[in-house]
């Protein structure tokens, strides 16, 4: 298990590596300055030179990357080159949003999806399961910021039960209104990816329902409910975790949109505000953060999964995924 | 008094179309059966049958009738499964023939085989521990196959765990659904030798489902043999192999005869 | 079984994580210590408008926790703030200001003429990206003889000096992070910006004049104009500082809980021609150009009853406005005619540089099919703001482009030949200058007329129209700025009634 | 039999239909695309079945010429996505030892990075345009399909004919062309199949961001974007161009099931 880990974890690492350099590179291919997000439109082109000197788009190549360089490795994260505030304390501020968002979003699609997708695959032969299975078909067709706007205007502007978007001031230190602000978003998200989810959880129990050994636990006596709990549910959740995994991995910064829908500050939008104003420290700090949390997700649910099915622990080097 | 009554049994499928009909059998306790036919001639669906254990689409109609020494007949067919689930392990169960894929891939045999135990015969702790490891230990199994996955043995130890399980319930009648079959020659011949050893020990009636006479012979005494659901002849095992008289008959005892010349030179 | 689907299904409904608090709106309190939400499409870029702090940051701090020696009042009128009284020397060239006493900054140290010094000097620093640092060009010394006197001399005469100087923030000279942290003389305190969100101030009772009228101001970014709309619609702010989405105006008008107040703006939309380049060399092309559009349609399918049409550079508040907006007429004859003196008779094509943030996409549809009727083809290519900087205002690189202006007083650029939309008149620049240097207002402002005239002749740009400046409000606000000039939005005089 | 074909139809009908569509904009829209000579905002029925947008332009025309930028987005990026895909994932699925997981390592930073800023990326590099939205959506669909194929070819190669075909000597591109393609390329037809409406909804979000194609192209994602804000007045702004999302991409998900059935009937559930 331990050289599993290792290997695993310098496979992170480098993949991490790999992706930051790329990343500045290709940040500094693309045309347009950060330094413009600075000027007016009545810019004398001195100005317009000690713009680029504030930013250090003036300075050349390498010595931009050194000391990029020399700062990721010390885990500073630099400066944003237009608000020249911190790029660090502004990336947990908008995790406070980012991360609830998503966690709450994942559980209750978890919640929605496990037994739905459970009751689709008993019920798969019965017009309600089709239903249920249909519905899931149309869920996941549809577009997460259409899904926003629709909940917006029925639930925000003709109901005037949830607010229409934004995040408290105080933010969770007035628990009760981030809440509450946060209601609609993680509602959009969780009602498109439980959509995916009853998807994969209904495929899973029906390879399981299937399966020889539930029918001989059923030959030894048990009924088919407690057949399904002591063998059935683990041999279903190895697939499930997976896709969990991808999926909360890609909730992650894909909340993009909705973020936008409900003017949240979380961290997809502050990574859109950064390419829009090519502010090469905003747009690094946000990508390293998602990297290694989507990496280290990605590590759990692999996790995750060894301990679930021992097959798994034995192959630990060659396994193929 | 019959332990196992089978009366004009019908397995048809959602398109309605039979493939069982109207199969008729009979089984006195500690009596042994064979029930013989090419695939598709729906002998493993009877055996599913018998326990209630059809597959969803499936129908049954007819008369099934279990009755264990001393207590009361039950109808089989349309019952409920609760009462089902009381019959099954305790009066009667399967062993199937896929021994990969019949265990649970994520939990250790000794469990697998526990579980079933606590179920049929209510033992808790350390008396099931031991219970456990003497069943095994019955099939030949050591200690250490108790603490491995299913994964971890071979083919023959697998399908022997599973007899210690279907075994260790203790049931008036156990079916064994082609159990050989899967398993390569050399390990065949072990089992089919476990076998009868048990079914004798314990006084158990025995439904033997196989597409091979040879096999059939070593273990049973009286034969059915299926065509496409129906039962087209019956009789015991020596009258059957020496007198057979349905086209089927003769050609599962020619395909029989060759394998037997081969193995041990015995008279055909 | 059909109990277990419905039970599946509630749960899935059933919102078990909502607090489902009824809309809570911000402040509960009212009067003197209401907090007032504002809603503004404009977050700061810093908090240093030398250092590139943007339009959002006038609008957020300027007057409000930034003060200057004048304040520009918000229907136009230069008057004294930091500043009692000032002299100006015969020749016009050297000026004396007398600094209030008495008043300290936010972090409690008093205001000396050195902060004033230091101050203006920040402003025309080499690495000031400050928009007014080029009309300061002529000043050529500072002195602060003592703690309360300020001398300015000038090169040469500037009229308008007293009223650049509004723009210029007296700041305390010991703050060494004026991008991050804010320390003024103003009615309130910098108290927190969460990026992306909020932007807060809090009355400052050390204040040397009247009271700000509320306790706390917060200022609350958008990115989405119909997010922003959404959120007065659901209480969560009480006021919007100016209304980008036209149609979100319908639910609004009409509507007794909200006030929409249409004030005076000086936003200009310009169809900019490079002057330089052919076809747009030609004066004829470029008045055939501004003949072919029906301006008037086009304000009224985005704006509908909003909004006005100019025909030059100057808005109605500057006072050397004349409304010229029939100088070039919309006549689709006198354009086919022009076309064909200046030879372009087949009409031409061209590519017009578009930014893609609204309203520029659909005006350049608009444009699109305008101009088809005279014959010429417009090939949008839509560019992002950062490349319009690069492409269009620093290159040069463009035929034709859209983009708006927002400031006052701005028509004095068709004086730099080497602006980006490259005007070269040396008639004009000579007035430019002269008016300037004019030693009355009255000549200053009869000069700045004919340079205005002379430009809607020569058609140098496409003056579309003029944005309307709307101010959304709940009907229980009261006392805040209609005109927003050169976006900047006093809050110090909001009050909010109970209820 | 019926069922699998049933799905397979369904979802070609959906499809066909709005090609026809695409395709009947080409000839003939109920009113010129950029004539504003409808009233603004009107409601649906009379001259204007579905109404008018802000600027008076008939919003069924729209919704016509939409679903051109909607087929094209997701063919190109099914395209690009599908060539990219299989060469990268062949070349993984053959690659030795650290190579192999070099690769994997790449597509997996590559997926963990959301479609949609990879595509904020190519069009902050290329500027808006239809092209930057199928270049973007096809290299983010390639990451997702070499890693697919890399699986599909190690498990083919694992094959046992396949191994005596190796070791007989047959040259690669045989062992490739008759062995491992005939296996990996049903599987992958489906999977292209889920990934088109995945690139549709992809394109969508990006308009409604303000990134994609930019006018004169008309594309659903910014006509929900520009009905947002007149919601209250004129809600069929908002529900038409999301119906219109919405059949396209269900109908390619029933394709995809159809031929999952079809291409790998064994693993057809009884469902």
């Amino acid at each position: 298990m331990v050289r599993y880990l290792v290997r695993r974890g310098g496979l992170l690492v480098a993949s991490l590596l790999f992706a930051s350099v790329a990343l500045f590179l290709l940040l500094r291919v693309l045309p347009g300055d950060p330094a413009n997000a600075l000027l007016t439109v009545d810019a004398t082109p001195e100005q317009i030179e000690a713009a680029r000197r504030q930013v250090g788009s003036d300075r050349p190549l390498p010595e931009q990357f050194v000391t990029w360089l020399g700062q990721l490795v010390r885990l500073d994260l630099g400066r944003s080159f237009v608000s020249t505030l911190p790029v660090g304390p502004e990336i947990t501020d908008r995790l406070a949003v980012t991360v609830p968002l998503a966690l709450t979003a994942f559980a209750l699609a978890i919640v929605i999806a496990v037994p739905v997708g459970y009751l689709c695959a008993r019920w798969s032969r019965t017009w309600y399961g089709a239903t249920i299975s249909a519905l899931s078909q149309l869920g996941i067709a549809v577009p997460v910021f259409w899904v926003g706007m629709l909940l917006v205007f029925v639930f925000a502007l003709r109901l005037r039960v949830f607010p229409s978007g934004g995040f408290p001031r105080a933010g969770w230190a007035d628990p009760g209104a981030a809440l509450t602000a946060l209601t609609l978003p993680v509602l959009t998200v969780a009602l498109v990816m439980s959509a995916s989810l009853i998807r994969y959880v209904r495929s899973a129990t029906l390879d399981v329902l299937h399966s020889d050994y539930l029918r001989t636990a059923r030959a030894l006596g048990a009924s088919s409910a407690e057949a399904m709990w002591r063998h059935g549910l683990r041999n279903a959740a190895g697939p499930v975790v997976s896709i969990l995994g991808i999926e909360l991995a890609t909730t992650f910064l894909g909340t993009v949109v909705v973020e936008s829908v409900f003017a949240l500050p979380g961290l997809g939008s502050m990574l859109v505000k950064g390419i829009m104003q090519h502010d090469y420290p905003v747009i690094q700090g946000v990508l390293f953060v998602s990297t290694v949390t989507v990496l280290v997700i990605g590590f759990l649910a692999d996790l995750a999964q060894r301990l679930l099915d021992p097959r798994l622990r034995r192959a630990s080097s060659g396994r193929s995924r | 008094m019959n332990l196992l009554t089978v009366d004009m049994l019908t397995i048809s499928g959602t398109d309605g179309r039979a493939l069982v009909s109207e199969l008729s059998f009979a089984l006195s306790p500690g009596e042994r059966l064979g029930l013989i036919g090419e695939s598709g001639s729906g002998k493993s669906l009877t055996a599913l049958a018998v326990l209630g254990l059809l597959p969803a689409g499936l129908r049954a109609s007819g008369s099934i009738r279990l009755q264990p020494a001393g207590g009361e007949p039950t109808e089989v067919v349309g019952a409920a499964d609760r009462t089902l689930r009381r019959l099954r392990g305790r009066v009667a169960t399967v062993v199937f023939q896929e021994p990969l894929t019949a265990l649970d891939p994520l939990m250790r045999i000794g469990n697998q085989v526990g579980w079933a135990i606590r179920r049929t015969r209510g033992l808790r702790g350390s008396a099931l521990r031991d219970a456990v490891l003497s069943a095994l230990a019955e099939v030949g199994l050591d200690d250490r196959i108790a603490r491995a996955y299913p994964h971890e043995v071979s083919g023959g130890q697998r399908q022997r765990a599973a007899i210690a399980a279907a075994v260790a319930c203790r049931p008036a009648l156990l079916i064994a659904d082609e159990p050989t079959t899967a398993l390569d020659v050399t390990v065949q011949a072990d089992v089919l030798a476990l076998l009868d050893r048990l079914v004798a020990d314990r006084g158990m009636a025995l439904l033997f489902i196989s597409h091979d006479l040879a096999v059939v012979a070593r273990v049973a005494e009286r034969v059915l043999v299926l065509a496409q659901g129906v039962a087209v002849e019956s009789g015991t095992v020596t009258e059957v192999v020496t007198a057979p008289d349905h086209p089927v008959t003769r050609a599962l005892l020619s395909s029989a005869r060759q394998l037997d010349a081969a193995l041990d030179g015995r008279q055909p | 079984m059909r109990k277990i689907l419905t039970a599946a299904v509630t749960v899935a409904l059933g919102l078990s994580l909502a607090a489902c608090g009824a809309d809570d709106t911000p402040s509960a309190a009212a009067g003197a210590d209401a907090t007032i939400g504002v809603g503004s499409l404009y977050e700061p870029q810093n908090l240093d408008n030398t250092g590139g702090g943007g339009q959002g940051v006038t609008e957020a701090l300027n007057g409000n926790v930034y003060e200057g020696l004048f304040r520009l009042t918000d229907d136009g009128k230069t008057e004294n703030l930091l500043a009692t009284d000032y002299t100006v020397s015969g020749d016009g060239l050297t000026y004396t200001f007398k600094l209030r006493t008495g008043v300290t900054f936010h972090s409690g140290k008093a205001l000396t003429a050195a902060d004033a010094k230091y101050s203006l000097e920040k402003v025309i620093a080499p690495d000031s990206k400050s928009a007014r640092k080029s009309s300061f060009g002529p000043v050529s010394g500072i002195t602060a003889p003592d703690d309360s006197t300020l001398v300015v001399t000038l090169k040469t005469r500037s009229i308008s000096f007293v009223y650049n100087l509004s723009y210029v923030w007296i700041v305390n000279s010991q703050n060494q992070s004026p991008t991050t942290t804010a320390d003024g003389t103003g009615p309130y305190r910098f108290t927190e910006w969460k990026r992306g969100s909020t932007l807060s101030l809090a009355r400052f009772d050390g204040y040397w004049g009247t009271r700000a009228s509320n306790k706390e101001v917060v200022f609350h970014y958008f990115t989405d104009a119909s997010a922003l709309n959404n959120a007065l619609l659901t209480n969560q702010i009480d006021i919007i500082t100016s209304q980008q989405s036209p149609d979100a105006l319908s639910q609004f008008t009409g509507n007794p809980e909200y006030k929409v107040n249409d004030g005076a703006s000086t936003t200009k939309l310009l169809l900019a021609f490079n002057d330089r380049v052919a076809p747009f060399d030609n004066v004829k092309v470029r008045k055939a150009v501004y003949s072919a559009v029906d301006r008037k349609k086009l304000l009224e399918s985005i704006w509908g009853t909003y909004g006005k049409l100019i025909g030059s550079m100057v808005p109605p508040k500057d006072p050397w406005f004349e409304d010229l907006a029939e100088t070039n007429p919309y006549d689709v004859e006198l354009a086919k005619r022009l076309l064909t003196e200046a030879g372009h008779g087949n009409g031409f094509s061209f590519t017009l540089d578009t930014p893609n943030y609204d309203p520029h996409p659909t005006v350049a549809t608009f444009l699109k099919s305008e101009l088809a009727k005279v014959g010429i083809t417009v090939n949008i290519n839509v560019i992002t703001a950062d490349e319009w900087y690069t492409k269009v205002f620093q290159k040069r690189d463009f035929t034709a482009t859209l983009q708006e202006h927002v400031n006052d007083r701005d028509v004095v650029w068709y004086g730099n030949p080497d602006f980006y939309w490259g005007y070269r008149n040396p008639q004009v620049t000579q007035w430019v200058t002269q008016a300037e240097q004019a030693t009355t207002a009255d000549e200053q402002t009869s000069l700045l007329k004919q340079v205005n005239r002379q430009i809607a002749e020569d058609a140098a740009s496409v003056w579309l129209y003029l944005y309307p400046q709307i101010v959304v409000a709940s009907a229980d606000l009261s006392g805040y700025p209609v005109n927003g000039l050169n976006s900047q939005f006093y809050v110090y005089g909001i009050t909010k009634q109970e209820g | 039999m019926t069922r699998r074909r049933r799905s397979l139809v369904a979802g070609a009908v959906l499809v066909g239909l709005l090609g026809a569509v695409a395709l009947l904009s080409l000839l003939w829209t109920p009113f010129a695309v950029s004539d504003t000579s409808g009233g603004r905002l009107a409601p649906p029925g009379g001259a204007h079945l579905l109404g008018t947008d802000r600027l008076g332009r008939d919003l069924a025309t729209q919704l016509m010429v939409g679903a051109r930028i909607a087929l094209l987005t997701g063919l190109g990026a099914v395209a690009i996505g599908g060539t990219l895909g299989l060469a990268a994932g062949l070349a993984a699925g053959f690659a030795q030892r650290w190579l192999d997981d070099g690769i994997a390592a790449t597509l997996d930073v590559v997926i963990a990075f959301p479609t949609l800023l990879l595509a904020m990326l190519v069009v902050a590099a290329r500027g808006a345009s239809l092209g930057s939205a199928v270049l973007a959506l096809g290299l983010a669909m390639s990451a997702v399909v070499a890693r697919l194929t890399r699986i599909l070819v190690k498990r083919v190669l694992a094959l046992d004919f396949v191994t005596a075909a190796r070791t007989s000597g047959t040259s690669w591109p045989r062992v490739v062309a008759e062995h491992v393609l005939p296996n990996v390329w049903p599987t992958l037809v489906v999977n292209l199949a889920l990934q088109f409406g995945l690139a549709v909804l992809a394109e969508a979000s990006l308009s409604y961001l303000g990134l994609g194609p930019p006018p004169p192209n008309q594309s659903w994602g910014r006509m929900l974007q520009e009905a947002q804000s007149t919601v209250l007045t004129a809600p069929a702004g908002l529900v038409a161009p999301g119906l219109a999302l919405v059949v396209l991409v269900v109908g390619a998900n029933l394709v995809a099931d159809g031929l999952r059935e079809v291409a790998d009937p064994l693993a057809g559930r009884a469902s």
